[in-house]
């Protein structure tokens, strides 16, 4: 059984038209074993966390007991975002798997929210908000090593305490960018072979050959999203990430929490009229400095 | 793999005695079985050697599926049909003449005499559709594929639809199914979970519900009968099929009517026409906004005007529009027969 | 209950007395039954594929799914591999074209664009790569798909207007349109060459206005003072028209059956034309004519598309001899819609003046003729020569371009370019009548030839000439039978939605060839044997022109053998049974042959009975001395022809006959008294036959349709032969005319080159309910004074006028504004009737 | 008469076949001991299947123009094939394959069926009558094939055969029909000769004929 279905076109060529559709349960079962590998690594091999040195009670008094995390747009968005991505993937992959009703139109109107949902968030993460606090930092990759080294009973110094977003959370978005922004750009071609109010119907826009890769992209990244979505849900479900979950609800999380997992020099919060970058390399977060 | 659009490839081929046998091979070879009852549409998927099942079930060696009989004990109960009973059958069977002309008039339209004596009506409801790029083995939307080819800038559409098109634009060819509906007639299908009853209208399907089948027959169904409720019996009808070729051609569109008037007002009706969509439509809209209303060309005009809304067309079928719109006012007010001393 | 038993309202009438023709004659005029009926209605006649040999194998055809493409690469091991596969034959198995040696000595040279049955540079799709002999047709067809091909896709078009644009595709390598160099110093023009030929932008500026655009143009002629003729003309009409491509859909396909034997090929296959297929064959093969035996005893249709067979056949002439083994190659529907010939559309525009009275003062005629991708068809001159003669008109110029297109291969169809011609013009004429408030069959009347009609461009300054047009006189006699002038008063013309409305057509077409051979032995039992190389195709003219010898000849019909459709029963050279030449070319034929015979049996009773030749008679099977007295039987003269020998027993053959004749006459020595000759009789002009068709359609306005109340087609077709026969070619062509009015047509997907319409029900060959129930047809039998006998040809006249009649109809119910292509259905007509305006556009092809 | 012979055998028939042979197979053709069983000679080598539940034998026996003919028949074998390339009946023609024209008309059980799109399998059991056994055994004419002798009916009888198959089918139902009845019965039947006024005059005149013979 080929992972891609192939026809013959009517000029006697072989072209793929789509991913093979059990695909969608590889996906499924791969979310699922995610679930259960990584549940089960947290409660029975999972070392307690340590960070690095302690937040001095100076800096520490200055943190308010709401911390602000998600700004109510930023909220917005990924809720609207939230809701278009299940739209997308239950009427994309529900009739695949025998449950029939007309699903086009709600597909390629979800399609446009999600579009353009997204282009308003890179624009609004590029110029309102903290542009990189999103990508991995040289820290992040350090103590990605000394967690693994240390999981692995050497012994090393203890990470620090996370910036805004841990690495994993990182590492997660980056691959939401990947799949979700192949999805869609190929998606705004596909708008082209269904009647939409976007442009005049036209198939032929490019070769067969051309369009089969289209096809077999978009679905390859429509079941890597199943996957990515599940796991996505099963973290915010998760006892110990819940405040942040909430925080994608309230907008704040707890002065504690933040204590506990949040470097306040790798995410300032205190005095956002503060360059953000302003005392990145000196203080306490990096003891080797210097 | 090179193509070649001739000789038919070997298959197994199944003779059931009953349907309750037929049923169970079909489930037991699910997607490797096709099922033969006339074999005038099977025959050209396996003569092009765009399909090649492994197992042919021929159903015509099942008494139990041919023949016309009452439902109860009265002919005021109504008639069943058996799905292999051939379309000559069905013409000539004096209580269809008698009770339900409508249904005879369209059978004896279908395509050509031979053809009549060995088509059924199960498989005149069932046939698959007659776009010429799917027939021709394109890979599109219908065959599994990503793309209409007659939907496109330069597509040859004369034939195809104009309402009720989702990606996929072919339509349903059947002239028998447009006068069931009217009819208020029953598909009884036997299926894995049992014995399975849906009005005419439900049995076929769309493309926006499943771009790959024109009814709802899964792998596995059979559909064994048709049952004529006596709701309109004797009522007035009105069938009319407009093709390019007086015969062995399918309809450009279709239309079939049955009516119940009191005076010169319309106290019932149920009107369909087919060629139009994907399936038979049946036209509730027009059926209500007629009731009550004098039988005349003013509401058949409006019927008609009524009956197109939303409708879009292609490059090349715009005509349908108004052979629908005419059709339909035809159907509702009837038409002036002309004669001319010759 | 069928809506068309009750949808047309025409009442059932009984066919008229059938007329009386052959008046004063025995044989010619009158009707009999055809010697292959038998053999016909008891399903005995054997057509190619009902042929088997022992050990005969079976192939296949793997066809190009690309309209235009390269091979690169056949991959064929899996399928050579599998048991039951014999062999596999490709182009480059195929002999490399030969060179055609003329009778008159010239050599033409093989055409490097000329089609060859496999090829490796497909330039249509459907066209055959490659064949797969077989012990079965299953294993050949699983072979076919076990089978991998590596394509290059080239560069194509499927509308003739496309390739004429600025950079539009080639059709094929060298270019797009078929043009003739002009002639040198000392020969003639040379052989046809496919060169390139783009319009501007420019040109194509009146394509926005829905008129044809006319660049430059590869072949011109034209007469009289066109400038002035427009000028001084009451009306002008400028009409944009286009005429369908279609199928000649021949019942039977054109299968073969092949094997070689003591170094001779063996090919029974259908064809139009017996003795003029063996040279075509030997051709094809590029072998000696003596190797070639050819058996077509039963044709299954031609129409154009059989005149010498197709050259698909050498395909299993060659697998035979590749297999040493019998190998059938039965062509399947749809391989014959892609092999099988068509006739090519016209996109056409024709700017015509009229004077007040209707009589045509100018006409500027230009077409483009969808060629397809191979040998340049004709149609597009004849078009010229047939317009100019159909309607006199005083001043004329033509103008045509024969494009190439990556489409099926087209071949002459009945009445090529006749009908594209005249289908083009008739809607115009129609038109005028109706703006200079004229009748109809009036102004086709002062339009119509009559005698030594002039046609065609000037040669040497002067107009080529009809040997003779009655067209008058039938026009006159069809619209006094179909009651035209009542017709057309009728009252009302609309009935709720349905519109009568009445059409008549001219038409005309070449009616005959002159020049060659007959051949006929008197038996010593008396018998007389016509030996006959005319195809039996369905038209009876291989039996029907020797009835002119018998009749010459005084010997009853029952007597009388004519053997056919085998190339070793020595037959003498004969015209190509195309373009109606039969019937005028070999009763000429016959003619002299029979007079050849009489005076052979004048000279034998001389020698024996003393006196002068001429003092003998010859009649009721016996020659005698004129006025009674001495005389003997032909049985006896049969002996005495074979102890004489020399020229009497055919030991020697007439000089100028065709060295097949004279094979044949070696051959049949000694048999009896042979008689051959050629037909030497002078011609005064060319030969033409003429129809005057006759329409009542009925036009439900609400649905589109229509329905063909009546037809008449009445003919000025010379001495009538055989009544039924011609009646059958009247109606019959009179009814493949009107397939193109109501419906035959070819789709194309222009995306990627491919025919979508490939069936019956998408191409609508006419049924029996789409014609009357009842159709008339009438023959004026005035001999043509230019030939012997008189008779003329039949098949091609009638075609035009039947889709001219049907066409004029509609406009005469429906007005000027609703079509401008052929055929006319339902879309057309709601489209138009719904916009007021004709909404086809009369450029696109293939829709 | 009409088993199968493996393709190895058959390529011995083939060395063996002297020259003249062929000639002999040609001149007898349509006679069934030469054409028996061709088209599918090698059926059983390439094309047999696995013999399973419900499935039955492919040695049958049909009733042809009223002989009983035991035939070797392949499952997706249409009548058409069976008649013309393993029982020699090659009066019935192939002109579509694909049930639109007519040309393969036969009657079954007095039926008129387009016999290319029927499988043999199913036919067990039925009359099936082809225009060689519409003929009487003295050779006498059917009365329709006399009325088309009589009007010199149909061009170049491709389709005639199917024509006079449908035409006796249908004057079974309705002897006495009018030229429309009539053309109506036999217009699943294509003629591109178009000699469709002059067939429909010859097989109204083979009712009259067979009227005459009922009366006679």
């Amino acid at each position: 059984m080929g992972f891609l279905e192939w026809a013959t076109n009517p000029w006697g060529q072989n072209v793929p038209i789509h991913i093979a559709w059990f695909l969608i349960w590889v996906a499924v079962i791969a979310g699922f074993l995610f679930f259960i590998v990584h549940a089960t690594y947290l409660r029975y091999f999972a070392k307690k966390k340590e960070f690095a040195g302690n937040i001095p009670s100076a800096v520490a008094a200055r943190i308010p007991e709401h911390v602000p995390r998600h700004s109510l747009v930023a909220r917005l968005f990924h809720w609207i975002m939230a809701a278009s991505m299940f739209t997308l993937l239950f009427t994309a992959f529900l009739p695949r798997i025998g449950v029939q009703f007309p699903w086009v139109t709600y597909h390629w109107i979800a399609g446009a929210v999600l579009t353009l949902s997204i282009i308003f968030h890179i624009f609004h993460a590029s110029f309102w908000l903290d542009f990189w606090a999103i990508w991995p930092d040289r820290i992040d990759l350090r103590d990605a090593w000394r967690r693994t080294l240390r999981f692995a009973g050497k012994a090393e110094p203890p990470p620090d305490r996370f910036a805004k977003y841990p690495l994993e959370n990182k590492l997660y978005h980056g691959a939401i960018i990947a799949a979700g922004l192949s999805a869609i750009i190929t998606g705004v071609f596909m708008m082209s072979r269904v009647r939409t109010v976007f442009f005049p119907r036209n198939p032929y826009l490019f070769s067969d050959m051309t369009w089969g890769m289209m096809y077999v992209l978009h679905g390859l990244a429509g079941v890597g999203l199943i996957a990515l979505i599940m796991t996505h849900v099963y973290f915010g479900l998760r006892p110990e990430k819940r405040p942040i979950t909430k925080s994608m609800i309230f907008g704040w999380m707890s002065r504690d929490f933040y204590l506990q997992e949040h470097d306040p020099n790798r995410w300032v919060v205190d005095t956002p009229s503060a360059p953000s970058t302003a005392n990145r390399v000196e203080g306490p977060g990096l003891p080797d400095a210097g | 793999m090179a193509v070649i659009r001739d000789v038919m490839p070997a298959f197994e081929l199944l003779q059931p005695s009953s349907a309750a046998d037929a049923q169970k091979l079909l489930a037991q070879y699910g997607d490797d079985a096709w099922v033969l009852a006339g074999g005038l549409d099977s025959f050209d998927w396996l003569k092009d050697r765009i399909r090649k099942p492994k197992f042919v079930v021929d159903l015509s060696g099942i008494d139990e599926l041919r023949g016309i009989r009452t439902i109860g004990d009265h002919a005021s109960d109504g008639i069943e049909i058996g799905a292999m009973t051939t379309l000559t059958e069905v013409v000539n069977h004096p209580m269809v003449q008698q009770k339900y002309g409508l249904l005879a008039e369209a059978a004896e339209l279908v395509a050509s005499p031979q053809i009549r004596n060995q088509g059924t009506i199960g498989g005149n409801v069932s046939q698959d559709t007659r776009c010429w790029y799917y027939r021709g083995g394109w890979p599109c939307y219908r065959a599994g594929g990503n793309i209409c080819y007659a939907d496109t800038p330069e597509g040859r559409n004369r034939e195809h639809a104009i309402l009720h098109a989702d990606r996929c634009v072919a339509v349903n060819p059947s002239d028998s199914a447009p006068a069931f509906i009217a009819l208020d007639a029953k598909f009884v299908m036997r299926t894995p979970k049992g014995e399975r009853v849906v009005d005419a209208e439900d049995y076929f399907l769309g493309p926006d519900i499943d771009i790959t089948r024109l009814h709802i027959l899964k792998p596995g169904d059979l559909l064994t009968a048709i049952r004529i409720p006596p709701t309109w019996a004797g009522a007035q009808f009105y069938f009319e099929k407009v093709r390019d070729r007086n015969v062995w051609d399918f309809p450009l569109m279709n239309v079939a009517s049955a009516m119940v008037t009191s005076g010169d007002s319309i106290d019932r009706i149920r009107i369909a026409v087919n060629g139009a969509a994907a399936r038979p439509l049946r036209l509730k809209a027009v059926e209500d906004a007629v009731r009550g209303k004098p039988r005349n060309a003013a509401t058949g005009e409006m019927a008609g005007k009524l009956a197109v809304q939303g409708a879009m067309p292609l490059q090349f079928n715009a005509y349908k529009i108004p052979l629908m719109r005419n059709l339909v006012k035809r159907a509702i007010a009837g038409v002036e027969e002309a004669t001319w001393a010759s | 209950m069928d809506n068309t038993s009750d949808k047309t309202k025409s009442v059932e009438t009984s066919k008229p007395a059938e007329r009386q023709y052959g008046a004063g004659y025995k044989l010619i005029g009158k009707n009999y039954t055809t010697p292959d009926l038998y053999a016909k209605v008891t399903g005995q006649a054997k057509y190619a594929e009902d042929f088997r040999a022992e050990g005969m194998l079976f192939c296949k055809l793997l066809l190009s799914p690309m309209p235009h493409a390269r091979v690169k690469r056949i991959h064929a091991d899996a399928a050579l591999a599998m048991p039951g596969v014999k062999a596999i034959l490709t182009a480059n198995d195929l002999p490399a074209p030969a060179d055609t040696l003329t009778d008159n000595g010239t050599v033409i040279k093989a055409s490097k664009w000329g089609e060859r049955g496999l090829t490796m540079e497909p330039v249509y799709q459907g066209e055959p790569i490659l064949a797969v002999a077989a012990v079965d047709e299953p294993t050949a067809a699983e072979a076919i798909e076990k089978i991998e091909i590596d394509f290059e896709l080239l560069p194509f078009v499927v509308d003739p207007l496309d390739t004429l644009r600025p950079g539009g595709p080639n059709p094929r390598t060298d270019g797009n349109v078929w043009t003739r160099p002009p002639a040198t110093a000392g020969q003639g023009p040379g052989q046809p060459a496919v060169t390139e030929l783009k319009w501007t932008k420019a040109d194509f500026a009146e394509e926005q206005h829905g008129r044809l655009p006319m660049g430059k143009a590869p072949d011109e002629w034209s007469y009289g003072d066109l400038d002035s003729g427009f000028k001084n003309a009451a009306l002008v009409l400028d009409e944009t028209f286009l005429t369908p491509d279609t199928s000649h859909q021949t019942l039977e396909t054109r299968s073969a059956m092949s094997y070689w034997q003591n170094g001779k090929v063996y090919i029974y296959t259908g064809t139009q034309s017996t003795a003029q297929t063996l040279p075509a064959i030997a051709r094809w093969l590029n072998i000696d004519a003596d190797k070639v035996v050819f058996i077509s005893e039963y044709t299954g249709g031609g129409f154009g598309s059989k005149i010498t067979g197709g050259v698909t056949m050498i395909i299993p002439a060659l697998l035979a001899k590749k297999t040493n083994a019998p190998v059938m190659m039965r062509i399947s529907r749809e391989e014959e819609t892609f092999i099988g010939r068509a006739r090519p559309g016209f996109q056409g525009r024709m700017k015509v003046g009229f004077s007040k009275e209707g009589r045509i003062a100018a006409l500027d005629m230009f077409v483009i003729c969808d060629n397809g991708p191979y040998d340049a068809v004709g149609d597009a001159p004849s078009s010229g020569r047939i317009v100019s003669l159909l309607y006199q008109p005083q001043a004329m110029r033509w103008r045509g371009v024969t494009v190439l297109t990556n489409t099926p291969p087209r071949s002459a169809q009945s009445s090529p370019g006749g009908l594209q011609g005249i289908v083009i013009m008739e809607p115009i004429i129609a038109k005028a009548a109706r703006k200079l408030a004229l009748d109809q069959v009036a102004i086709r009347r002062i339009n119509c030839p009559e005698g030594k009609a002039p046609f065609g461009p000037l040669i040497q300054g002067k107009q080529q000439y009809a040997t003779s047009a009655f067209l008058k006189e039938a026009l006159d006699r069809g619209a006094e039978q179909f009651r035209w002038s009542e017709r057309v008063g009728r009252n009302p013309k609309r009935i709720g939605s349905k519109i009568r409305g009445v059409g008549v057509s001219l038409s005309c077409y070449v009616g005959g060839t002159i020049g060659f051979d007959g051949l006929l032995v008197i038996k010593p039992d008396g018998g007389i044997t016509f030996q006959s190389g005319i195809g039996n195709l369905g038209t009876e003219s291989v039996s029907d022109v020797h009835r002119a010898g018998a009749e010459v000849l005084g010997v009853p019909w029952e007597k009388c053998e004519v053997v056919w459709g085998d190339t070793t029963k020595n037959l003498p050279f004969t015209c190509v049974s195309g373009g109606s030449q039969t019937t005028h070319a070999m009763t000429r034929a016959a003619y002299a042959t029979a007079m050849d015979a009489k005076k052979k049996l004048q000279e034998i009773a001389a020698r024996k009975l003393g006196g002068k030749p001429e003092q003998y008679e010859v009649a009721n099977e016996r020659v005698f001395r004129k006025g009674g007295g001495a005389g003997m039987t032909l049985a006896q003269a049969a002996k005495y022809a074979i102890q004489l020998g020399g020229v009497y027993d055919g030991h020697e053959a007439p000089a100028d006959v065709h060295k097949l004749t004279k094979a044949s006459i070696a051959a049949l020595a000694g048999q009896g008294l042979v008689a051959a000759a050629k037909d030497n009789y002078p011609r005064d002009g060319n030969t033409f036959s003429y129809v005057a068709s006759f329409a009542e359609v009925e036009i439900d306005v609400e649905t589109g349709k229509y329905y063909i109340v009546d037809f008449l087609a009445s003919g000025d077709v010379g001495t009538v032969i055989h009544p039924r026969a011609l009646g059958g070619q009247m109606l019959g062509r009179s009814t493949l005319g009107i397939g193109h009015a109501i419906g035959q047509k070819w789709v194309f997907d222009p995306h990627y080159g491919q025919m979508v319409s490939k069936r019956f029900h998408h191409s609508k060959p006419p049924t029996i309910l789409d014609v009357p129930v009842d159709m008339q047809w009438t023959a004026l039998d005035i001999p043509d004074p230019e030939t012997p006998v008189g008779a003329r040809g039949v098949g091609e006249p009638p075609v035009a006028g039947g889709c001219g009649a049907i066409l004029n109809a509609l406009s005469d119910a429906l007005g000027d504004e609703i079509f401008q292509r052929a055929p006319v259905n339902a879309d057309t007509i709601l489209t138009s009737l719904e916009a007021g305006r004709p909404m086809q556009h009369p450029l696109m092809a293939h829709i | 008469m009409t088993e199968k012979t493996d393709p190895e055998a058959t390529d011995d028939v083939l060395k063996a076949v002297s020259r003249r042979n062929f000639i002999k197979g040609v001149i007898t053709s349509g006679v069934a001991v030469s054409s028996a069983g061709y088209l599918f000679r090698a059926s059983s080598l390439m094309h047999g299947q696995p013999m399973i539940a419900g499935a039955g034998e492919r040695l049958i026996t049909l009733n042809v123009n009223g002989q009983q003919r035991r035939v070797d028949v392949l499952k997706q074998e249409t009548l058409a094939t069976t008649l013309r390339y393993k029982l020699g009946l090659t009066g019935t023609k192939l002109g579509c394959d694909r049930a639109e024209c007519g040309s393969c008309s036969v009657l079954i059980d007095d039926v008129p069926y387009y016999s290319c799109s029927v499988l043999t399998h199913t036919v067990r059991g039925k009359k099936v009558l082809t225009i060689e056994g519409l003929a009487g055994g003295d050779g006498t004419l059917h009365p329709v094939q006399r009325g088309v002798v009589d009007e010199q009916g149909f061009q170049c009888a491709f389709c005639m055969s199917g024509f006079i198959m449908t035409a006796v089918g249908y004057l079974k139902q309705n002897p006495n029909p009018t030229r429309r009845e009539l053309a109506n019965g036999v217009s699943g039947c294509l003629c591109r000769c178009q000699d469709y006024d002059k067939i429909l005059t010859a097989l109204m005149q083979g009712a009259e004929n067979l009227r005459r013979s009922k009366l006679g």
